[in-house]
């Protein structure tokens, strides 16, 4: 489904990713994890063409789509959500998600037809799917963080993504709400067999949910597979896991 | 829901009656308000609906404006062919200075629609044989409108009502052209690109092709609104793409509200009715303007339309 | 909420109705002129003109037993301007008459306005010959002011009588700058055939460093110079060409049109102005040959403006009233059909001199002061010595 | 080809010109790079310095040394002007979207304007040279005007000055701190508040002093502000936004353009700036020496 291979990026004299390689299979869901300034969000902008790579590829079904532009790259299939909470905080609930719609369907070039009515039945399911039905005339940038985590759920997958890259979907949440996301990611993830891949610093819920874990360290990734390998891999021990407990 | 109302049909209509109140100054002042407000609602795309704060958006008012004197008043084109071709001149030149435009953001685009501006200015400053120069193109010809005489019920009238008639006519066929364009799908991709374009980006949205798109409409209809302005005011001038022409636009737009579709033509109205109104007492208009317009970045930001909207919301609630 | 929208929208219109009621009697003026920017420098005393002359006539009883109202309106440099306050004036002042505006823009705008209106339009102060060219001409329309050939081609009789053959010019670029020059040359050429055109100098209308041009032109080693650089712009230029020994260079041979000898110009400058050049100025408050009409006047504009060493401008304002005045008193009648004949060739004893308005191209035979500039212990800058005001009679086409 | 007497001539002219510009283009920068806010009302401030530098002149005796008194009052004075408008009501809108500070200078343009005029009238006023740089020497052939020479120099020297207070003093570290991360400062205990305040009243300082520096060489007249501005936007554009050094460079290039730009397009120059303009806002938006914006 996505392939690494061998990935640079360098600001300046600064290597923020070095030689970076994975594959991911379709319908996995992979974590990566690492501490802060390990180049997790790096990783995740070279993917989705937000950077260009100084060096490697990133291919996707077996299509280079190195250094495309994040709008073509999305069109390919490919979601985010972003580590800072990324939404249109003066449209609606209902108005962000069918922008998406809107603009999945190719109904972006339509100046003629009023947009209000269009997409209605589907966008309202999607919301009511996030739990998010009773809300959908609030203005987004009104409603509560963990809202608005959701709300960004909701654009990325509205664009019906086959691959799901989530930067720390629960950042800066309290760990009631931390559950509810990842068991509503979890859900949503195995019922549309979405290969999903993200950033996360809570262990726990890594460990709860991820399929394999890539361990990023000062821009490599020094280890990668099952959770048990990781979990036991020395290195990892040492250099991440060490510092933490 | 009061958005079904087709507002711009009713705004028409009341305009309509305008030439009956007898008063040529009325009709004047009808038609110089309504050519404003299309050129300050043709802003509002840009600014508004998509976030891009244009310094120079009198350059495509501009050449508008020269592009139908030059085509009617050297070339003896009737208008039915030179109004649509101000408004396609203007957007071509859109499309080249905003293909570079739209690669900036913040103040590094108002810096640049700033210098495009200036220069299509210098250009009507010194092309004497095309543009006349700094003297303009005075006496630019009425278009010939004698049909609207058998139009019953409008023989009796003076040619500049019938020209109002017809400016309006064209403003509310542009005006609910721009309508549609922003309840549109399109227009919600330019709403989203205001909100956030890194988010636009990745719903799929080709972020600088949708502003260059608009960056080109809003030129269109502003070209549109040159092309009439240049016959209301019989003669273009250099004066028209200057950039205290775009500040003023600007100050029409803010003051009506950008956060609304009418606002930047209430801001269009209220701003000619007050520098009527006030000049006619004192030179000093600058700084009654001045003034104003701070009094309005720190009271009301919404504009006019913005602070009535929200005392509107607050006596409902009540 | 829409609802109060049109409830603002026609309070304000009925606000608009009310201040336009009419004083009856009175023969309404509109004044449109430039009173802020750059362009104020004249507009400011020309309306002054204007007012003092108003006020005289009115003490005496006004014309056709009916007193003057004049109505001045910014119109801030801009032609666009100038169309919008016009048409204020006549739709909603219901002026009669307009007299006014600066700029060679502004001036041909406001003619269009006058003809479709048919209001009689006195421009007292733009130059351009197109104003009152073949083409453009119609029979509301009336200069009072002097116009590009005739400054051009004064400057080229009083140049030609010089003992110099390599002359160059300097001019701002645009329309004035460049007609005016044209005139000039031309006129050279045609009375004097062996002259030579060294150097041209197209400074942008505004410039604010002439240091290269001055140079630039130095280089090309001219006998002579003739600028038509303006008010503040010949100010500007002077102050920086004086110490890069210019005018001496040129020996003095400079000739500055544009009214360079303006009191405006040397009063602000003082003993910066440079003195032995030759200028022009639409006044003069000390004229020793003058006949007493002009003494007279300078006293009542002292008078006026409180002024001890008056301002050139105000005649040009006073003038152009006196133009429409005076042809009103001969019409019998504020129409303006008649009193727009009763232009057509009028004479009037202006404060400088008999003026005459041709009937052929309703331009007034306006010429100007010319002299030498020299420095007069009297007072504290240069004043014109010999001035003589030329008659542009001869040499008009 | 020209005398090369000539082209050095020319070359001075564009200097001089490019310093003057300096001196003004300097403050705009600097407020810029700190505040992020381009000041039109710049060219106000300018024009005020010319205005109140004439008003001082005329109390204390024209044509005389108290001319370097009275530019240094005028320019201090408009730093107070500059203090109170950034202490009142510009600080209550550094939150807001750059076209609410935009409109706001613009509103400044407006108003001091009218107030000019108001209080100075429409008339033209002109100041002289102090009587100890009134005359001129011989360089190559070429007669520099004393002041003139003065200007060259002043316009390095106010650059060093800005140098040496950016990075050889305690405001200057803080301010480059607060360049960087202005709620970190914040934290720190620093009052970015005052900071700021201090840094438009230097801005406006130099746009003072650069107007009341300017009246021995040009007249004093209403629109003059407006005149500077586009000027000066274009040399800071040119030299990138916020950088000093930048600023410098594209003052001398802006002045160097000028100079031999009528030499080799006479009719053009006007066009050229703007053109230049443009070029390098798309070449390289930062402009010649200036760091990207984040």
């Amino acid at each position: 489904m996505l392939q690494v291979q061998d990935l640079h990026k360098r600001f300046g004299g600064f290597a923020a990713i070095s030689g970076v390689s994975f594959d991911l299979e379709k319908g996995v869901v992979m974590a990566i994890i690492g501490p802060n300034g390990a180049g997790k969000s790096t990783l995740f902008n070279l993917i989705t063409g937000h950077l260009e790579p100084s060096a490697g590829r990133v291919l996707l079904g077996g299509r280079d789509i190195t250094g495309a532009a994040p709008h073509a790259i999305c069109r390919l299939g490919v979601g985010r959500s972003f580590q800072r909470t990324n939404i249109f905080p003066h449209l609606s609930v209902f108005e962000c998600v069918q922008a998406a719609l809107l603009a999945h369907r190719g109904q972006g070039r339509n100046f003629w037809l009023r947009s209000e009515g269009l997409y209605r039945a589907e966008t309202m399911a999607l919301l009511a799917s996030l739990g998010l039905q009773d809300k959908a005339e609030s203005l987004a940038g009104e409603l509560s963080h963990g809202n608005q985590k959701q709300i960004e759920l909701g654009i990325a997958l509205a664009s019906d993504p086959d691959i799901l890259l989530l930067d720390e979907p629960t950042a800066g949440m309290s760990a009631v709400e931390t559950h509810e996301t990842i068991a509503l990611i979890a859900r949503i993830a195995r019922e549309r067999g979405l290969t999903l891949l993200f950033t996360e610093h809570d262990m726990a819920v890594v460990f709860s949910i991820a399929q394999r874990i890539g361990v990023l360290h000062q821009g490599r990734l020094i280890a990668e597979g099952d959770p048990q390998a990781v979990r036991a891999d020395p290195e990892v021990r040492r250099v991440y896991l060490g510092e933490r407990s | 829901m009061s958005r079904r109302i087709p507002w711009v049909l009713v705004v028409a209509l009341v305009a309509m009656w305008v030439p009956w109140l007898g008063s040529r100054f009325y009709t004047f002042l009808a038609t110089d308000i309504a050519i404003l407000a299309l050129f300050a609602l043709s802003l509002n795309l840009l600014l508004g609906y998509t976030g891009l704060v244009s310094f120079g958006h009198a350059a495509y008012f501009g050449i508008g404006a020269y592009t139908s004197a030059i085509l009617m008043k050297t070339h003896g084109v009737p208008f039915a062919l030179s109004f649509p071709a101000a408004g396609v001149v203007a957007a071509l030149f859109a499309l080249v200075f905003g293909f570079f435009c739209v690669r900036l953001t913040k103040i590094y685009f108002a810096m640049l629609t700033l210098a495009f501006a200036q220069i299509v200015w210098a250009i009507c400053f010194k092309w004497n044989d095309v543009t006349g120069g700094e003297q303009g193109l005075p006496n630019v010809p009425y278009p010939e409108l004698g049909w609207m005489a058998a139009i019953p019920g409008l023989g009796q009238m003076r040619a500049g009502d019938h020209f109002y008639l017809l400016v309006l006519a064209l403003v509310a066929v542009a005006v609910a052209a721009l309508r549609r364009i922003v309840a549109s799908p399109y227009g919600r991709m330019l709403t989203v690109i205001r909100e956030n374009p890194e988010r636009a980006e990745f719903i799929g949205i080709n972020v600088r092709l949708y502003q260059l798109s608009a960056f080109t409409a809003a030129g269109f209809f502003a070209g549109l609104a040159g092309a009439l302005f240049g016959i209301f005011n019989r003669g273009v001038f250099p004066d028209f793409a200057y950039w205290t022409k775009s500040a003023e636009v600007l100050i029409m737009t803010i003051l009506g509200g950008m956060g609304h579709f009418w606002g930047p033509a209430v801001g269009a109205m209220v701003l000619t009715l007050l520098n009527q109104q006030i000049t006619s007492y004192t030179e000093y208009w600058p700084l009654i303007l001045g003034t104003i317009l701070i009094v309005l970045l720190f009271g009301f930001r919404g504009g006019i339309v913005g602070a009535l909207a929200g005392l509107g919301r607050r006596l409902r609630r009540r | 909420m829409h609802r109060r929208l049109l409830l603002m929208a026609a309070s304000s219109i009925a606000v608009a109705l009310s201040s336009g009621a009419l004083a009856q009697g009175t023969i309404k003026v509109g004044f449109p002129m430039i009173l802020s920017g750059p362009g104020a420098l004249f507009g400011e005393p020309a309306l002054k003109g204007a007012q003092m002359y108003v006020e005289e006539i009115n003490a005496k009883g006004g014309v056709l037993g009916r007193k003057i109202q004049l109505i001045p309106r910014d119109t801030k440099g801009n032609a666009d301007e100038a169309v919008r306050v016009a048409r204020d004036l006549i739709l909603r002042d219901d002026v009669q008459f307009i007299v006014g505006t600066l700029t060679s823009a502004e001036g041909p705008a406001v003619s269009t306005i006058a003809r479709e209106n048919k209001v009689v339009f006195i421009a007292p102060i733009p130059k351009t010959d197109q104003l009152t060219a073949p083409a453009n001409l119609h029979p509301y329309v009336f200069r009072s002011a002097s116009n590009t050939t005739i400054e051009g081609r004064t400057a080229a009789e009083i140049v030609a009588k010089w003992p110099v053959t390599r002359i160059a010019t300097i001019a701002p670029d645009y329309a004035y700058g460049q007609d005016v020059t044209k005139a000039f040359v031309e006129h050279l050429k045609k009375i004097k055939p062996g002259v030579e055109i060294v150097d041209q100098q197209w400074p942008k209308l505004g410039e604010a460093d002439y240091t290269p041009f001055i140079n630039a032109q130095l280089g090309k080693k001219p006998e002579a110079v003739y600028s038509s650089l303006w008010g503040g712009h010949f100010v500007t230029f002077a102050k920086q060409a004086k110490p890069l020994g210019y005018f001496q260079a040129l020996n003095n041979n400079f000739i500055g049109v544009g009214e360079a000898g303006s009191i405006e110009s040397t009063r602000s400058m003082g003993a910066d102005y440079p003195v032995g050049i030759w200028a022009n100025t639409y006044d003069i408050f000390d004229w020793p040959d003058g006949p007493p009409a002009h003494k007279d006047y300078i006293a009542r504009l002292k008078k006026f403006t409180k002024e001890e060493t008056p301002s050139s401008w105000p005649v040009t304002g006073y003038i152009g009233m006196q133009f429409l005045v005076e042809a009103i008193a001969k019409a019998g009648s504020v129409e303006s059909d008649k009193v727009s004949a009763a232009l057509k060739g009028l004479a009037i004893d202006s404060p400088i001199g008999k003026l005459t308005m041709r009937a052929k191209d309703q331009q007034a035979n306006h010429g100007q002061f010319w002299g030498r500039t020299r420095m007069d212990p009297k007072y504290p800058f240069a004043v014109l010595e010999n001035v003589t005001r030329i008659d542009p009679a001869p040499f008009m086409d | 080809m020209p005398e090369p007497a000539f082209l050095f001539g020319q070359f001075l002219g564009g200097l001089t010109a490019g310093m003057f510009l300096f001196t003004i283009a300097a403050g705009l920068s600097l407020i810029f790079g700190v505040l992020r806010v381009l000041n039109f009302a710049h060219g106000s401030f300018y024009m005020f310095g010319a205005y109140l530098g004439w008003q001082v002149m005329s109390w204390v005796g024209p044509g005389t040394e108290y001319f370097w008194l009275a530019a240094l009052a005028a320019a201090a004075c408009v730093a107070l002007l500059g203090i109170a408008i950034e202490h009142c009501l510009l600080r209550h809108l550094y939150r807001r979207e750059e076209l609410y500070q935009l409109l706001f200078t613009y509103a400044l343009v407006l108003i001091l304007a009218d107030c000019a005029k108001i209080i100075w009238g429409t008339g033209q006023l002109s100041v002289s040279r102090p009587p100890s740089l009134s005359g001129a020497v011989q360089i190559f052939g070429t007669t520099v005007p004393h002041y003139n020479l003065f200007i060259m120099l002043l316009g390095p020297a106010i650059a060093l000055g800005l140098w040496l207070l950016m990075h050889r003093s305690r405001v200057g570290r803080l301010v480059r701190a607060a360049v960087m991360d202005r709620e970190m400062l914040g934290a720190l205990g620093a009052n970015v508040g005052s900071l700021y305040t201090i840094m438009f009243g230097i801005g406006a300082f130099l746009a003072g002093l650069g107007g009341a520096l300017v009246t021995p060489v040009k007249s004093i007249v209403p629109g003059m502000d407006v005149e500077v501005i586009v000027e000066v936007f274009i040399v800071v554009v040119i030299g990138g936004l916020g950088s000093l050094w930048g600023t410098f460079l594209g003052a001398l290039v802006f002045g160097q353009v000028l100079a031999f730009g009528i030499l080799i397009m006479p009719r053009f120059s006007i066009f050229a700036v703007f053109a230049l303009m443009a070029i390098i806002l798309i070449v390289r938006p930062w402009g010649l020496l200036g760091k990207p914006l984040r």
